[in-house]
C-alpha cells in the first residue's frame, strides 16, 4: 500500500529496519536463553547466587555489559533523532527564505515544488488557504486564489455521506492557516501522512493574542485525492465530520 | 524575633504598594513594585519555613529541608512547560530547533 | 454483637438509602434527560393533560428513502391566537432525516427540528421526514408546548405554560426486531456482573463458616471487610474490585469491538459509541489497571519490606473506599443515557462545552475522588517505603518489585495534584460557571491538554512500572538467579521516573502547542528508550547461566517481554515527528499503547496473580488451566492488536465509531482488506476477553479444593515467603521484625556515596538509641 | 474509655493507642460516601453558573454532614488520652524521625505540587493575555462590545489603602496565628509546667489560632461579597464615599463578560482633572479623531476565575485548619497535650505554617501585583 507520501514512507521504512534489527537481537536472545537454560531436573541445582529467604542473593552483574546497553540504545536515540530531524524541519517548515517553500506567491506566481529523492518538497513560494473546523463539517475558504489554484464544493463519500471538497493544483504548495469556531478539530491529511489542531480562539482579543495554527499542503507529483478526516475528538458526530482532498492537473 | 521579622517584612510590603497607589491617577504598576514584592516574598517564605517549619536548627532538619526540596524540579518543570509556553503554528518552530543552524 | 450488627445495619442502610436518593433528587444536571426524554423544562416541570398534540401524515409503514410531510399541531393549554405567541414544539426521530418546510421551523440535526422564533405564534408546523432506506422500526417523540405568551414573554417567561408529549411508531416495509439497546445490554451485563459478585461474596462467606450461614454473623463479617484497615484486606479489597472494572472494561471493549467489526456498522450510535470508548478508557486505566497495582502494593510492600503493615492504615483503607464511590459517579451518566463523551483526555475546549454530555461533569468528579485516593495512597506507599524497612534492610537491598511501587508512587503522586487542579477547574466551569477552559473568554484550550498529560505521561508509566517490577521479581525466581545488574535496575526505573516528567509534551505534537516545546520533548522523549532498554537486556541476561523453572507466571513473563519489547519498539516511532503527524490519532497510537498496556502492565499483573495467588490465599493455582490460559490469552492477544499497527497506517482513526473502505487504488483512504482485519480483530478480541475467564474459574477452582501452598512455593528469597501463606495479622510482629542478612557483605558495609551524603544529614545513630530507650 | 484492653476495639470508638497501629474503622467508608454525596449534589444545584435545583441544596449539605460524621468517628478513635503511638522511622534518611512527621512533609510536597499548578495556570493567563489597562491605553476597543483581557484582582484590591486593607489584616492574622501555633507548642513541651497551667496556656493559644483564623475568613467574605461602611472622617479620602465597596459589588466576578469600571472610562478620568496619559496610544488616537473615548467594556471571566479559586482554594485550606484546630483545642482543654504527645501540635504546625507560606506567595502576586 503506498498511500503515504514518500517523506513518511522513508521514514517508517528506516524505523522498521532499525526495529527489525533490534526485535531480530532481542527475541533471538530471548528464545536462546529461555530453551538453552530451561531448567532440565530441578532438583539439582547449584543455586550460584545463594537465594535464601531472608538473604539479599548475591550481585549478579557486569559493569561493562551493563554500561555497553546503557550507550548502545544512547547512541540508536541519538542516531534515530538525526535521521528525523530534516523530516521534522521540513513538515513544519518555516515562512520565507530559510524555509523550504519560500514567501507567499505573487499573483500569478507558480510554487512549481520539486520532490526530491527523501520526500522533502521545495517550493519557490506558496499559497495561502483557509480551514475551518466547526462541529461536525469543514469548511474549506481559497480566500483570494483564482479557481485553478484552489477550489471548494462538495461530494458524496459512502458512510460518511455528503462532504465539503477542497480541489488543489498539482505542483503548488500551499499553507492553510486553520481556525476553530467551536471545540477542537484536527484535519487528517490522510495521504499526506500530516494534521495539526484547528484551536478555537485564534482570533479572540486583541492583536497579541492570534495564535491560528498552520498546516503546509505541498501538493508534489505523489499527491493524489484522499480522505481527510477530524483526529481530534470534537463530539457527536466526530467520526463522520470528514473531507475530501481532489488533486488537478 | 522571627514573627516580629515577618510583621516587618510584611508592613514593608503594603507600604512598598501604598507608595504606588494610584491616588487619583491611573493605576499603573510598574515593574520595580513587582520586584520589591518579590524580593521580600523570599526571605519571609525562608523565615517561616526555616524558623516555624523547623527546617534550621533542629537534628532532623538537614534530611526534612532535602524532602521538602524534593519537588523543585518538577516545579520548575511544571512552571516552565505549562506556565510559560503557549499556543503557536509550527511556522514558528525557532532557528536553533532547525538542523541548519548546526 | 447483636447491638454492634443492627448498628451496622442501620448505617449501611443509611449510606445506601442516601446514595439511592441523591440521584433520584437532582438528576437533571447529571444527564438523565435531554429534551426528547423530559421535555422542555424551561416551561415547568410537569406534563399537562390540557395540551393534546398530534401528528398527522405519518404512513404505518414507510416506503423507501420516501418523503412524507407531516404536520405537528396541539389543542388545548392556555394558548390563545390573541396571545404575542402561542406555542412551540420539539420533533425528535430516531432514523431518517427530518428538514423544515418554511421558516417556522428549524432543524438542530436531521433527528431534530423544532420551532423558530417566527413559528412561535403558531399551534401547527408542517415539515418533511425523508425515510430511511433499509429496515428499521422509527420512533417519532414530539413534545409540544401551549404558551400563555405573557408579558416576560422575551426573558423566555414561562409561568403558566403547559406542555404535553406524545410518541409515535412508524415501521418499516419489511418488519424487524426491535433492536438490543446497547445500554441495556451494558446495564444487563454490569448488573449480572454485580449478581456474580455478590454470589461469590456469599458463597466466600459460607465457606468461611458453613456452620454459621445467618445475618447475624454475617453483618459483622461485611462490615469487617467495610471498616478494615488491614493491609491484606484492603488489598484484596482492591483486587476484587480490579478484576471487576476489567470485565467491566473488557465488556465495554467488546461492544466497541462489534460496532467496529465491519465498516459501516451500526449496532451503536455514535453517541453511544463515543461514551463506550471513554468509558473503556477511564475504566480500564483508573478503575482496573491503578486499583491491581494497588492490591499487589497493599498486599506485598509491607511483606517485602518486613514491616507489620503500612504506615497509616486507616488512610490506606480511605484511599480504597474513594474508588467504588468514585466509580459510581464516573457510571451515573451511562446509566442514563448521558455519559461521558469526551475521550478519557477530555480535551478542552470540549469537555466544558455544552455539547459534552451532561454526565462528564460526574465523570470529571469522579475522577476527583481518585485523585485524593491517589493522593493519599502515595503518601501512605512513599512514607512505609521511606520508613519502615525492617533492620538490615537498606535503599539498594529493597526487593525490585517494591522499587518498582516506591517510583510509581513517586511518579504519581508528584502529578497528579496537576490532574486534580484541572479536574478541579473544568468541574468549577461546569458547575458554578467559572472560565478557566471558556475560550470565548480568553481561556487557553491548551492549559487543560497540558494539565492532563504533565499528569498523564507519568500516569502510564505509573501502570507499567511495577509491572517491572513483577517481571523482574518473577524472572529471577524462575531462571533461580538473582536479578542482573540489580542496581542498574534500580537507577533505570529512577531514571524512567524523572524523564516521565519532561516527556509529555509528545502527547501534543500535532495540538498547536509552542514548537519549542515540542521540539524538546521528542529529544527527551527520544530518551525513554535508553532505561528501557537497559532493563529489557538486563532481564534477558538474568536467565543466562540460571536454570528456567516453566510455571504460569514465567510463561506470562517470557511473553510480557515479547509484547512489551514489541510495544516499546513501536513506541520509538512517535518521537519522530514526521511520522508522529501521520500516527497520531491512529489505530497504529491504539495499537502501541494496548501493546504496553495489556502486554506490558496486564501480562505483568497476570504473572504476579500466578506468582502471589498462593501467598495471598494459601493455596496452589491449577498450572494447567494456567497455561491454557496463556497460551490462548497470548495468541489471541497478538491476534487482536498486531493487526491495529497496518490499519494505523493505512489510514484508521482513532475514536471514530465507523470507517470507510475503498477498492479504490489510487484514493488516499482505507484499502478494502481493512475490513477483513478489523473482523478478524473483533473476533480475536471476543477470544482474548473469554480467555480471561479461565484464569477466574482457575482461582475459584483452587479457592474451593486447591492444594495448600507451602510457605515458599517458588524459591524468592524477599520476605513475604518467610511468612506462612497466608500471612498472619500482624504481618510481622512489630517487636520483632525480620533482620535482613546480605551474601555481599563487603558491599552492604560500605556505604555509597549518596549514604554518605545522607549519613551526614541524617538525626544521629545516638539520638535514635536514646529515643528507643 | 472502657476498651482500654480490649485489642479489637469497635470500629467506632476510642481506643488504646498503646497496641499501636488502629484496628478497623467506620470513618473511611463514611467519609467516601459523604465526599461523593456532595460532588454529585452539588453538580444537581449549579449548572453552568445557574441554580438549577435550589430544593437540592439540602442534599449538598448533606453530603457534608456524612462526611463531618466520618470525621468525627476519625478523631473519636484518636481521642485516647492513655499511652501514645508515635513510632520512629527506621533506616536511611530518615532514621530517628516520627513516622508521622515523615508523612506530614510527604503530604506537604503534594500540597507544593497545587499551588504550583495553581500558579502555573495563572502564569499562563497573566502572560498570555494582554491586560486590561494596555488594551485601554492601546484604544484597540469600541465603546459598548465587550474585549477580552485580564483584569488582575489586584488592580481593584490594591487600588486604594481602604481596599487594601482586609487582605493586609489577614496577611498579618495569619502571621500571628502561625505564631500562635509556635507558642502552643512551646508550653505543650514544657516539661517544667503545671499540667494545669499547661493545659490552660495551650487552649488559649489553639484558642487564638482558631480565632485567627476564623478572622480571616471572615475577612476575606468581606473583602469578596459584603464591604464595609468607612467613619465619615476617613470618607473624604475616599472620594467623600463612606463605602468600601466588595470585589461583588465592583462587578469582579466570574462571569463578568461585560465588566465596567471608572478605570477605563475616559470620561470619568476627564473629570477627576486627569485625563488619560497623554504618551498612551489611546491619547493620540483620541487627539486625532479616530477614537471617541468612552467606557471600555471587559470580558475578565477568566481573569476573575484564576483569583478566586487560586485565593479560594487557598481558603479552602484554611477551614480544614479551622475545623483541625476546633478538634485540637477541645481536646488541648481536656488536657490531653503533655510533653510526650506535644508532636501532634507541631505536625498540624507544618500543615499551617504551610498555609502561610502559601498566603506569603499568593497575597502579593494576587492582591498586590
Amino acid at each position: 500500500m503506498t498511500i503515504q507520501s514518500s517523506l513518511f514512507q522513508g521514514l517508517w521504512d528506516y524505523y522498521i529496519v532499525i526495529s527489525i534489527l533490534v526485535s531480530v537481537f532481542t527475541f533471538t536472545w530471548l528464545y536462546h536463553h529461555s530453551f538453552w537454560y530451561r531448567s532440565e531436573d530441578s532438583d539439582g541445582y547449584d543455586n550460584p547466587d545463594e537465594i535464601a529467604v531472608g538473604v539479599f542473593p548475591k550481585h549478579n552483574d557486569d559493569m561493562r555489559l551493563e554500561v555497553a546497553w546503557t550507550v548502545a540504545p544512547f547512541i540508536l536515540i541519538v542516531w534515530l533523532t538525526y535521521v528525523s530531524w530534516v523530516p521534522l524541519d521540513a513538515v513544519w517548515s518555516e515562512t520565507g527564505e530559510d524555509g523550504y517553500h519560500g514567501e507567499e506567491c505573487e499573483d500569478g506566481q507558480s510554487s512549481n515544488n520539486q520532490l526530491d529523492g527523501y520526500g522533502v518538497v521545495t517550493s519557490e513560494c506558496y499559497h495561502v488557504i483557509e480551514i475551518t473546523g466547526k462541529q461536525w463539517v469543514w469548511a474549506f475558504d481559497c480566500l483570494d486564489l483564482s479557481t485553478e489554484l484552489c477550489d471548494t464544493g462538495s461530494d458524496n463519500v459512502e458512510v460518511y455521506g455528503t462532504v465539503p471538497l477542497l480541489s488543489l493544483k498539482k505542483g503548488e504548495t500551499y499553507l492553510a492557516n486553520m481556525r476553530s469556531e467551536d471545540v477542537t478539530h484536527a484535519p487528517w491529511f490522510l495521504g499526506m501522512g500530516v494534521k495539526e489542531d484547528t484551536l478555537y480562539g485564534a482570533e479572540i482579543g486583541p492583536s497579541e493574542y492570534e495564535w491560528p495554527t498552520t498546516l503546509w499542503l505541498p501538493i508534489s507529483s505523489e499527491v493524489g485525492d484522499q480522505i481527510i478526516l477530524c483526529t481530534e475528538y470534537c463530539g457527536d458526530a466526530h467520526s463522520v465530520m470528514a473531507g475530501k482532498l481532489v488533486v488537478h492537473q | 524575633m522571627n514573627f516580629i521579622g515577618l510583621m516587618v517584612l510584611t508592613l514593608i510590603e503594603v507600604v512598598a504598594v501604598g507608595f504606588h497607589l494610584p491616588d487619583e491617577r491611573i493605576f499603573v504598576f510598574s515593574n520595580y513594585t513587582l520586584m520589591i514584592l518579590t524580593v521580600i516574598a523570599i526571605p519571609k517564605f525562608i523565615m517561616i519555613a526555616l524558623i516555624f517549619m523547623h527546617l534550621y536548627g533542629e537534628e532532623d532538619s538537614g534530611i526534612l529541608t532535602v524532602t521538602a526540596l524534593f519537588p523543585s524540579f518538577f516545579i520548575i518543570i511544571m512552571i516552565l512547560f505549562i506556565g510559560l509556553t503557549h499556543p503557536e503554528a509550527t511556522t514558528g518552530l525557532p532557528a536553533w530547533c532547525r538542523p541548519g543552524t548546526y | 454483637m447483636n447491638k454492634k450488627s443492627a448498628r451496622t445495619l442501620l448505617v449501611l442502610s443509611a449510606l445506601v438509602m442516601a446514595l439511592v436518593i441523591s440521584p433520584a433528587a437532582v438528576s437533571y444536571p447529571n444527564g438523565i434527560q435531554g429534551v426528547k426524554d423530559s421535555g422542555c423544562n424551561c416551561h415547568g416541570a410537569v406534563t399537562s393533560s390540557e395540551v393534546v398534540p398530534s401528528i398527522t401524515g405519518l404512513p404505518d409503514q414507510y416506503n423507501y428513502s420516501e418523503t412524507y410531510e407531516i404536520t405537528v399541531s396541539f389543542v388545548g393549554g392556555p394558548s390563545d391566537p390573541s396571545n404575542i405567541n402561542q406555542g412551540g414544539f420539539n420533533l425528535w426521530v430516531s432514523d431518517g432525516e427530518l428538514s423544515p418546510s418554511d421558516a417556522t421551523v428549524q432543524s438542530y440535526s436531521v433527528n431534530e427540528v423544532s420551532h423558530t422564533e417566527a413559528g412561535n405564534d403558531q399551534t401547527s408546523w408542517t415539515m418533511t421526514w425523508t425515510s430511511p432506506s433499509s429496515d428499521r422500526n422509527v420512533e417519532f417523540v414530539l413534545h409540544t408546548n401551549s404558551v400563555n405568551g405573557n408579558a416576560d414573554g422575551a426573558n423566555g417567561g414561562s409561568s403558566g405554560d403547559m406542555w404535553n408529549r406524545l410518541t409515535a411508531k412508524v415501521s418499516p416495509p419489511v418488519l424487524v426486531l426491535e433492536e438490543a439497546d446497547p445500554y441495556v445490554v451494558l446495564t444487563t451485563l454490569i448488573i449480572v456482573s454485580a449478581v456474580l459478585l455478590v454470589l461469590t461474596l456469599a458463597y466466600v462467606f459460607y465457606r468461611t463458616n458453613p456452620e454459621s450461614f445467618t445475618w447475624e454473623y454475617f453483618a459483622p463479617w461485611i462490615a469487617d471487610w467495610l471498616t478494615t484497615t488491614d493491609h491484606k484486606k484492603v488489598g484484596t479489597l482492591y483486587f476484587v474490585a480490579g478484576l471487576f472494572f476489567l470485565g467491566v472494561g473488557g465488556i465495554m471493549a467488546m461492544m466497541i469491538r462489534i460496532q467496529l467489526a465491519v465498516p459501516g456498522n451500526d449496532f451503536l450510535t455514535q453517541d453511544q459509541y463515543n461514551q463506550f470508548f471513554t468509558l473503556h478508557g477511564t475504566t480500564m486505566i483508573f478503575l482496573a489497571a491503578m486499583p491491581l497495582i494497588n492490591g499487589f502494593a497493599n498486599w506485598m510492600v509491607p511483606l517485602q519490606i518486613g514491616a507489620p503493615d503500612l504506615a497509616l492504615p486507616r488512610l490506606n483503607a480511605m484511599s480504597f473506599w474513594l474508588q467504588p464511590v468514585g466509580a459510581l459517579l464516573i457510571f451515573t451518566g451511562v446509566f442514563s443515557g448521558q455519559g461521558a463523551d469526551t475521550g478519557w483526555t477530555g480535551y478542552a475546549p470540549y469537555v466544558v462545552s455544552e455539547t459534552a454530555h451532561m454526565g462528564t461533569t460526574m465523570w470529571v468528579a469522579g475522577q476527583i475522588m481518585l485523585v485524593a485516593s491517589s493522593t493519599l495512597t502515595g503518601i501512605n506507599f512513599l512514607t512505609t517505603i521511606a520508613v519502615m524497612r525492617a533492620p538490615g534492610m537498606g535503599w539498594l537491598q529493597m526487593p525490585l518489585f517494591t522499587w518498582s511501587i516506591l517510583i510509581a508512587n513517586l511518579m504519581l503522586f508528584l502529578s497528579i495534584p496537576a490532574f486534580g487542579i484541572g479536574l478541579i477547574q473544568v468541574y468549577l466551569d461546569r458547575v458554578i460557571g467559572t472560565a478557566f477552559y471558556d475560550v470565548s473568554a480568553g481561556g487557553d484550550p491548551l492549559l487543560w491538554s497540558h494539565l492532563f498529560w504533565y499528569f498523564g505521561h507519568p500516569e502510564v508509566y505509573v501502570v507499567i512500572v511495577p509491572a517491572f517490577g513483577v517481571i523482574s521479581e518473577v524472572i529471577a525466581t524462575s531462571a533461580r538467579r538473582s536479578i542482573f545488574g540489580y542496581r542498574s535496575m534500580v537507577y533505570a526505573m529512577a531514571g524512567i521516573g524523572v524523564v516521565s516528567f519532561i516527556v509529555y509534551g509528545h502527547h501534543m505534537f500535532t495540538s498547536g502547542m509552542s514548537p519549542t516545546l515540542r521540539f524538546v520533548t521528542m529529544l527527551t522523549t527520544m530518551l525513554v528508550a535508553v532505561p528501557t532498554g537497559i532493563k529489557i537486556f538486563n532481564w534477558l541476561k538474568t536467565m543466562h547461566g540460571g536454570s528456567l523453572v516453566y510455571r504460569t507466571h514465567t510463561l506470562w513473563t517470557l511473553g510480557f517481554l515479547v509484547t512489551f519489547t514489541l510495544g516499546g519498539i513501536s513506541g520509538m516511532f512517535f518521537p519522530s515527528i514526521a511520522m508522529d503527524l501521520h500516527l497520531h490519532e491512529s489505530y497504529f497510537v491504539v495499537a502501541h499503547f494496548h501493546y504496553v498496556l495489556v502486554g506490558g502492565t496486564v501480562f505483568g499483573f497476570y504473572a504476579a496473580i500466578y506468582y502471589w495467588f498462593p501467598k495471598m490465599s494459601g493455596k496452589m493455582l491449577d498450572e494447567k488451566l494456567g497455561v491454557l490460559h496463556f497460551l490462548v490469552g497470548f495468541i489471541s492477544y497478538n491476534a487482536l492488536f498486531w493487526p491495529m499497527h497496518r490499519l494505523g497506517v493505512w489510514g484508521m482513526a482513532r475514536r471514530h465509531h465507523t470507517y470507510f473502505v475503498t477498492t479504490e487504488e489510487a484514493m488516499g483512504a482505507l484499502p478494502i482488506e481493512a475490513a477483513g482485519w478489523n473482523m478478524f480483530i473483533s473476533v480475536s478480541a471476543f477470544i482474548f476477553f473469554f480467555s480471561n475467564f479461565i484464569m477466574v474459574a482457575n482461582m475459584i477452582k483452587s479457592l474451593i479444593r486447591g492444594q495448600d501452598a507451602p510457605a515458599d512455593p517458588w524459591g524468592g528469597w524477599s520476605f513475604e515467603w518467610m511468612t506462612t501463606s497466608p500471612p498472619p495479622t500482624p504481618s510481622f510482629d512489630p517487636h520483632n521484625l525480620p533482620v535482613l542478612t546480605d551474601a555481599n557483605e563487603h558491599i552492604a558495609n560500605e556505604p555509597g556515596t549518596l549514604s554518605k551524603l545522607f549519613n551526614r544529614l541524617m538525626v544521629s545513630e545516638d539520638e535514635t538509641e536514646e529515643a528507643v530507650h | 474509655m472502657s476498651v482500654h484492653d480490649d485489642h479489637h476495639p469497635s470500629a467506632w470508638g476510642p481506643h488504646d493507642w498503646s497496641h499501636g497501629a488502629p484496628h478497623n474503622s467506620w470513618a473511611p467508608f463514611i467519609m467516601s460516601v459523604g465526599f461523593g454525596i456532595f460532588l454529585f449534589s452539588l453538580a444537581g444545584v449549579y449548572k453552568w453558573g445557574e441554580m438549577v435545583d435550589a430544593a437540592s441544596i439540602g442534599v449538598v449539605f448533606a453530603g457534608l454532614a456524612i462526611v463531618m460524621f466520618g470525621l468525627t468517628i476519625f478523631w473519636r478513635q484518636d481521642m485516647s488520652f492513655d499511652g501514645s503511638y508515635e513510632p520512629k522511622a527506621t533506616g536511611t534518611p530518615f532514621r530517628g524521625i516520627d513516622i508521622r512527621k515523615v508523612s506530614m512533609w510527604i503530604f506537604l510536597m503534594s500540597e507544593m505540587m497545587v499551588f504550583t499548578s495553581l500558579f502555573s495556570t495563572y502564569m499562563r493567563y497573566r502572560f498570555g493575555i494582554e491586560s486590561c489597562e494596555s488594551v485601554f491605553e492601546s484604544g484597540q476597543w469600541v465603546e459598548g462590545t465587550s474585549v477580552t483581557c485580564f483584569e488582575p484582582a489586584g488592580h481593584l484590591i490594591a487600588s486604594s489603602w481602604f481596599h487594601i486593607a482586609p487582605g493586609a489584616i489577614n496577611t498579618f492574622a495569619l502571621i500571628v496565628s502561625s505564631f500562635t501555633v509556635v507558642q502552643a507548642l512551646r508550653y505543650a513541651k514544657k516539661v517544667d509546667l503545671d499540667h494545669e497551667v499547661r493545659t490552660k496556656l495551650v487552649t488559649r493559644y489553639l484558642g487564638a489560632t482558631t480565632v485567627l483564623a476564623i478572622l480571616f475568613l471572615t475577612l476575606k467574605m468581606i473583602e469578596w461579597f459584603i464591604g464595609f461602611p468607612l467613619p465619615e472622617f476617613l470618607a473624604e479620602y475616599n472620594h467623600g464615599d463612606t463605602t468600601i465597596k466588595s470585589l461583588y459589588a465592583e462587578g469582579y466576578l466570574i462571569n463578568a463578560d461585560s465588566y465596567q469600571h471608572h478605570y477605563y472610562d475616559t470620561a470619568y478620568l476627564a473629570d477627576h482633572g486627569h485625563g488619560i496619559s497623554h504618551d498612551t496610544e489611546l491619547y493620540a488616537m483620541m487627539e486625532a479623531g479616530t477614537h471617541s473615548g468612552g467606557q471600555m467594556m471587559a470580558n475578565i471571566r477568566v481573569s476573575a476565575s484564576t483569583f478566586y479559586v487560586t485565593t479560594g482554594t487557598h481558603g479552602v485550606h484554611v477551614l480544614g485548619g479551622i475545623i483541625g484546630l476546633i478538634y485540637m483545642t477541645f481536646k488541648a482543654s481536656r488536657g490531653a497535650y503533655t510533653p510526650e504527645n506535644a508532636v501532634s501540635i507541631e505536625y498540624f504546625g507544618l500543615y499551617w505554617h504551610f498555609v502561610d507560606l502559601v498566603w506569603v506567595i499568593v497575597f502579593p502576586f494576587f492582591y498586590l501585583y
